[in-house]
């Protein structure tokens, strides 16, 4: 349910909690704070029917810095406690907040059974590559060969790469972001508005254990040449001067950059479709440095906490309200 | 079996004399597919209708249908129905029901000398008595001679009942079970018109089905009926018990333990979010939770334990009454969720039914010993109420308990139960619900000079804030909070008075609980048998003995482990011998020598098995220094 | 490494136990067991050379009935377990035996950090598609609606397609089949040859608590018109008469079951490619009721443990062996 | 600091009088990104490198970089360094170095009356001082009149020492704990080369930062040389410390306790598999670990804490040591696993460095919370050895032993520490490793006759089996094994001798271990203090400072925790009183009442930090009924 108060009521401080923020000066989660803010700011949602659930991990302290309810659980387990809070309160807008370490090293299993339960949740995994909060050790999305205190050789493990993991668990919003991105908190209003789990990934940088890993990408100058915004039906145009774009390559069938002009034009281009599962895969993990933003997948579903209400009505409806009474009584009884 | 008397009772239209007993023990083996748990339900749930006081105990292989004629794949079933006050499966059977060799290999060590023996002949084939481990062929051999033997080709007497009802001879032979149901109902005078319609609503769909079974069931009645009973075997009747007068029902723990819950959150006025993960013994809890969707019931099976608990500390923190349940293996995978809910101070109410350990260990057995686990089990001084259950119907009591403490004192509750418990039945008279006192919720609704962490000076307890409150946002979580406004803090007096108040309020639940009694015996004697948990039955009926014998021996059950009702030091002061039966390797002894520093002493059996009457009552003996010899009135004469 | 001894010289009983199998008769688990016994058989790994790591299921009481290292673990671990040994003894043959409960429901987490490291295990998935050990709850990969003792008014939760999860956990091999197919063994010892985290989905008949659910697929008769076994560079055809394909849709760029026939020619079909992994994720799952069979999925990469062991060569060639007094006395010492 | 003696020190060129101290405590003090933790540690090295005994004490906040200028933010470090024995970092600090208004806040509560107060005076600007919660300037309302003050604007001294390096003012700036570091080295008669030689290895790659620190640390010292120096504050230096003889190096817990595991190893004759998951304060255990791939020594940083446990049981399946190392959360996570290593007979060491609790507590703080819990906290009956290191060096030896007994009784082993011992160093004589009795593993590789859960019939031990051993293919896992052949069992009486076998066997681990003794005082008396792990250092000191003033107090120290050394009893029963220290509510007391029903008591501490010695000193007179005004020693004078 979306209880919504008037358009512009509520003030992007009117999400903000008494706390000092204690992230180190320069961290990328300020302005993922400030863009979750602003989005329900935007939505309109009463603070006290706001929800955020996190683990544990430097971003996982989000919950502090809002002044809605916050539960900073422990380590991993925030989209299984968010599920509680879904299932006891279905009024509430439940957001999840994990981090790379959260949620794809002790929390994938549960990262994986709320994708595909499509549990009505908002979740943002904030990837900064690293574990933050116990000092920079490598996570499941750290690049092969760095070099941590755990992996002082470089580390050997193979990435995840959260989108992919998300469509291969089922789930039915798949979006991505980068912290200081200005279209981030437009991402955060899309995910609130999708009934059923979404995921939304954001790139953020960690100053003191992983700076500048995502410089290219997202830096001011160059960023536009290294990243790419899609929007459903739009023809996948990006770079700073607009010259270059995504098609199926009609040898392989898959995305693959190319540079307009030459006989190539924007008709030659792929049109985002956000119900196209196939795509979306591509677009998760672009070869040769290009990455991919915005709602890169997003299909109608069922949420399940809204299934599991429909069940309960339903029985009570079928069955009338049994009283414990009843209950006790129900098959064979004798009278002493 | 205990004879009394000789009466006249009527067979179908033909008079019998029956033999009067106030007593009987049967259990009933065979294959896993052979229908055993089915039959010894069935004879239990009628003696209970029959007005008996009864007592049953299932006994099954973790695998779900072992390989035929295995001595591993035996399932047995004891029902123990008697006209006076039952509180135990019993110790040793009256009568075995064998359906093939491997279940006579398993069960005959434990019949009573001259037992009655029924068998089903069919079964005893080279290929099965191989399979089970004998040499020869025990109903040829001579081997069976001390007992009373009611050898029988079940099978080929089944197939000819069923046969006009067109099932296979596959088919027809699976309704060999009930055909021996008849069998027994007619030798213990039993009513066979309860299991004939539990047949037609059991195989509603299955017409062809019901028929069968149905003319098995008679089949099997009308051939004791009309066949002259072996030498020693006479028709038997056992009469009704003088049970206290209200209306009664089976039930069993699983079962009592989920409808308390719900029976709980109805008096605090709280939704159930019931969040699990199967596991034997406790799965149960989900199927009867997962069926009352109309009372204010969601049940989430959730995808590993981790989250099942996770899932009820989420609804609680929603404002619904969060539970959780699991056996052992699944407790130790909470641990890290409870303490969370401790630090956020939040209610919960964890079933953990108790099986045999450590490890995976014996799933489908009975043990008590998560005891210290659940008292001592979480990183941290993190301690939380526990409580234990002491017969099927007592988990209804107790699972009102654990939610009557989780939601008044703000904190995780165990109620630990067992595999005895959750699966063995009991008639039940069904509780006056009126009675229970209602102790409502109220959550704080208050914004004025909110602190989500203020503590009530004299309790200690915060006030349930519902997320979703206007204007009472707070945020929380497994970090040390600030005592009032719960905001993070590492200050170190913080934590000393968090510390001391989190163990100051789990210490104060003891003043909400009734104190320690003796529940039988003497408030001084000599020796004083401590238990807790599914002991109840054994230590009952064990010291009921004694004290008849003229023993100096009382009996104390503790329902609450932690804290220990108030009075108890006292009271076991009053005796020269503590000594504590535990189906584990020694735990609530060790609790009661630190708390109280008297040197209480074990009396352990881990093996998987509840204690048997003459085990306690032979270890009594041996602490009174009892002639054992002389003493041992124990084997109850078949005859 | 994989030690192996001349051909033939090992049979199928070699690599049985002596213990009674102890599955419910007609349980499709014997028909697996068997395949894999005959697999191991073929590839000749002398049955000291292999271990396999369980969990808790019925399908995880595998190596009780193997003659070969058994450990019958913990419920959802055997992940965890099997890397362990691996990282430990590399001599040996690892496979993991486990269910659709143990694997993906409790041990979801562990499925996906052994697939994304490339972990060199053999891990078959048993999936019954309900949890057969504690009597017949549904499981992750049961369909909507399906009642059960745990789900009385049906089951709602959208289930996880196995394949599909383990794509989107950057899984190189992932292969599918059923209990009773004569191609299952060949599967196996495919699963064997591949260096790195190798998974198999067997679908598995329950007698007991989900019997038939395949049958449509698996059984003799019609199973041909339902499913179809993929092999690389083959095009795609199947049914009884063999009159049937997929190719890919001129309209969608997806995969698509036509007729043949009527201007469709097998030209015109899809030639299985195990290296491209959008199609495997069509394989995956099939609409129309087509099952697909076999290796859906194959790409070469480095192993982790392999990866492990290069490491630890490395850095002893670099700097030698280091003594423990050598260790002690690293960095600031002095003399009292 | 305690004076002792005048003597003549040469500063740079120029005599210096300086007053000989035999012990100083330093707190370091500032924001997190002050780099106080570098400047207390390079304090501590250097001090050791002179000769003296110490002690130190890092303590920290959970977050990485707390906002600056926040109390909460704060990072301290603390030294104390002596020319006699030191076991703890010291009470209460002789000097502090205040970086800004809230380390002030937050420090100056602990500092010594009339003590050494070194501030940086840039950082007391008004925000500063806001958000420290200070309303007036202490630097000007003489509140720090009552200590003797030097007040430096170290930031501008600072600034000026770097310049020529051309470091921006920020990076310039971050010189200024090197700066300070310099003045304290001038003032305490500290050798800088060993720190000049430490920044030139650690900015290696950056020369000019290496080149600015260093002349910041030049500069505070010739200001220190040079200034005149305010009332009360002079000079010192404190003489090399009576130590054993031998090389000595500074370790901390992590680092002992790693390098103790990789030495049991080669006693045992086996590579190590680390299996891990990053946990404060534990994942120092990881990193030490993964740099020795040189050693035999794998280390897989799992994606959990269960992960980590079942890789390294499953290394010790396959023939490695599998070792895991954590603190209580993670812990708690682990319960499940360790059953079953318990169930399969398999090594496993288990390394918990305890933090505060309960749930995610205080990360960052020491407690000794988990010892029931490592004692206790698994379902089912499932007995492990628990060890407890006493000292950072004590976790050396203490791992060896874990590692020894995991590996020779086929059992997990927990081995306890704490973040205190952690994170805390001292100097270190190395030890002469040829002293390490060599407990070679022999695998099992007999085929004849091979029953893998055969047990010694004297130790009920089983022989490890390294899968891969042709001929010696076995099955194991979590359920009940045959005593034996190990196929599964669900037999009653084997389940019974399984679970005392399993509990006899741990019990044994008493005749492997030293005898429990008196560390200090007589064999009987008054009072005994019985600590375990961390309390070591402030036990020790307290209790030599009581015998010193004549009292009957004794020390008993525990490494041993389950099963309890033999011959604790009789020691205990030779005093009055009992009592146990704990950094916890009540833990290691209970298990003593328990097991003796000694009426021991506890002296708990739950504030995440260690036991100051004062505070045993005051708990002794207070059971003793000491005039506790009368004997008020301990306020050590400042002059
Ligand atoms: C059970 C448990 N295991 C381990 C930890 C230690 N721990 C805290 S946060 C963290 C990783 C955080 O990484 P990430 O989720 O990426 O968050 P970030 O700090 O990078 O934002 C770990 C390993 C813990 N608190 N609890
Ligand atoms: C920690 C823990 N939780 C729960 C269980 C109970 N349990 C045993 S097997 C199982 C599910 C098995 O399902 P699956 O893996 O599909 O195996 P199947 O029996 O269907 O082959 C469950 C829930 C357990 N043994 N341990
Ligand atoms: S350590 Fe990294 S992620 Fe954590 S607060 Fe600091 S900059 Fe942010
Ligand atoms: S219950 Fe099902 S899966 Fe388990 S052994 Fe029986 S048939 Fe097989
Ligand atoms: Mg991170
Ligand atoms: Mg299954």
């Amino acid at each position: 349910m979306n209880a919504t108060i008037p358009a512009n009521a509520l003030k992007k401080k009117d999400f903000a909690s008494d706390q000092d923020v204690r992230w180190c000066p320069g961290c990328g989660d300020y302005a993922i704070l400030s863009g979750v803010q602003k989005a329900m700011a935007e939505v309109g949602a009463p603070p006290h029917q706001v929800a955020i659930v996190s683990g544990i991990g430097c971003s996982s302290r989000f919950p502090y810095y809002m002044g809605t309810y916050g539960f900073h659980s422990i380590h991993g387990r925030a989209p299984a406690i968010a599920t509680g809070v879904k299932l006891a309160n279905p009024e509430l807008h439940v957001w999840v907040i994990t981090g790379d370490g959260d949620g794809f090293s002790i929390g994938g299993n549960h990262m994986l059974h709320v994708l595909r339960r499509n549990v009505d949740l908002n979740i943002i995994l904030f990837n900064n590559e690293i574990y933050g909060l116990t000092k920079g050790q490598y996570s499941p999305t750290t690049e092969i060969g760095h070099v941590t205190p755990s992996s002082p050789y470089g580390s050997i493990d193979q990435p995840v790469i959260p989108a992919r993991f998300a469509l291969g668990a089922g789930a039915g919003f798949v979006a991505r972001g980068y912290d200081v991105a200005k279209e981030l908190s437009a991402l955060f209003v899309e995910a609130h508005a999708h009934q059923g789990a979404s995921f939304v990934e954001v790139l953020q940088n960690c100053v003191v254990f992983n700076d500048g890993i995502f410089e290219e990408v997202a830096n001011k100058k160059t960023g536009s040449d290294h990243h790419i915004w899609v929007k459903n039906g739009e023809p996948m145009i990006f770079g700073k001067a607009q010259d270059k774009g995504i098609r199926v390559s009609p040898k392989t069938g898959h995305l693959e950059v190319v540079a307009l002009g030459d006989g190539i034009t924007e008709d030659d281009l792929c049109r985002h479709d956000e119900t196209n599962v196939e795509r979306a895969w591509d677009l998760a993990h672009m070869e040769g440095g290009l990455t991919a933003f915005g709602v890169l997948y997003r299909v109608p579903g069922v949420a399940y906490d809204a299934a599991v209400r429909q069940q309960l009505a339903d029985v009570k409806a079928q069955k009338g309200n049994l009283t414990m009474e009843e209950l006790l009584r129900q098959g064979h009884t004798w009278d002493v | 079996m205990t004879a009394t008397d000789s009466n006249e009772a009527s067979g179908e239209g033909q008079t019998v004399t029956r033999e009067e007993l106030d007593s009987v023990v049967i259990r009933f083996a065979g294959d896993s597919g052979d229908g055993m748990q089915l039959t010894g339900s069935q004879f239990g749930a009628t003696s209970a209708l029959m007005g008996n006081d009864l007592s049953t105990f299932p006994d099954y292989p973790a695998e779900i249908r072992a390989p035929a004629g295995t001595t591993y794949g035996v399932s047995g079933f004891q029902v123990h129905f008697a006209s006076k006050d039952v509180r135990t499966p019993g110790d040793a059977p009256d009568v075995l029901v064998a359906m093939n060799p491997a279940a006579l290999m398993v069960n005959l060590p434990q019949l009573k000398p001259h037992g009655v023996l029924v068998i089903n002949t069919d079964a005893f084939t080279k290929a099965n008595l191989k399979k089970a481990g004998y040499e020869a062929n025990p109903l040829e051999d001579h081997s069976l001679d001390a007992y009373r033997l009611l050898a029988v080709d079940i099978t080929k007497r089944t197939l000819e009942a069923v046969r006009p009802h067109g099932l296979s001879s596959k088919n027809g032979a699976r309704c060999k079970n009930v055909w021996t149901l008849g069998l027994l109902y007619w030798l213990f005078d039993r009513d066979p018109a309860p299991t004939t319609q539990w047949l037609e609503t059991k195989f509603k769909k299955k017409p062809d089905i019901a028929e069968a079974n149905k003319a098995a069931l008679r089949a099997g009645h009308i051939f004791a009926e009309n066949t002259a009973l072996p030498n020693g075997i006479h028709p038997y009747t056992v009469p009704k018990a003088e049970l206290p007068k209200g209306t009664y029902r089976s039930i069993d723990g699983n079962t009592a333990a989920a409808y308390g819950v719900v029976m709980g959150a109805k008096l605090a006025g709280l939704p159930v979010m019931y969040g699990s993960y199967p596991i034997t013994p406790a799965s149960a809890l989900l199927h009867h939770l997962a069926k009352l969707k109309h009372m204010d019931v969601t049940t989430f099976q959730a995808e590993d334990e981790i989250a099942a608990v996770c899932s009820a500390i989420g609804a609680s923190f929603g404002g619904a009454l969060g539970v959780t349940g699991t056996s052992g293996p699944g407790l130790a995978l909470k641990t890290e969720a409870v303490g969370l809910a401790i630090g956020a101070e939040l209610p919960l109410v964890i079933v953990d039914v108790q099986r045999g350990g450590p490890s995976t260990g014996l799933p489908t057995k009975t043990e008590q010993s998560d005891l210290l686990f659940a008292i001592y089990g979480r990183n941290g001084d993190a301690p939380l109420p526990v409580l234990a259950a002491a017969t099927p119907g007592d988990c209804f009591h107790m699972a009102v308990e654990a939610v009557r403490i989780a939601t008044q004192f703000m904190t995780p509750v165990i109620l630990l139960t067992d595999g005895y418990l959750a699966n063995g039945a009991e008639p039940w008279k069904i509780p006056d619900l009126d009675a229970y006192e209602p102790f409502p919720v109220t959550f704080q609704t208050e914004t004025e000079n909110f602190q989500p962490f203020a503590h009530d000076p004299e309790t200690g307890i915060r006030r349930w804030v519902k997320a979703g409150t206007p204007g009472l946002m707070y945020r929380t979580g497994g970090l040390e909070k600030a005592d009032g406004p719960g905001n993070i803090s590492y200050d170190p007096d913080n934590h000393q008075a968090m510390t001391t108040m989190r163990a100051d309020k789990i210490a104060r639940v003891a003043d909400s609980i009734p104190e320690a009694v003796i529940e039988q015996g003497e408030a001084t004697g000599e020796l004083v048998y401590v238990g807790w948990g599914s002991t109840h039955g054994a230590i009952t009926q064990a010291v009921g003995q004694l004290l008849g014998e003229g023993h100096s021996v009382s009996h104390i059950h503790l329902r609450y482990m932690n804290p220990l009702p108030k009075g108890l030091e006292r009271l076991l002061r009053g005796f020269k011998q503590v000594v504590v039966p535990e189906m584990n390797n020694g735990m609530l002894d060790k609790v009661l020598r630190a708390e109280f520093l008297i040197d209480a002493k074990g009396v352990n059996k881990v093996k998987g098995l509840p204690f048997q009457i003459h085990e306690l009552v032979e270890d009594a003996y041996q602490r009174l220094g009892v002639n054992h010899e002389h003493s041992n009135v124990i084997a109850m004469g078949a005859e």
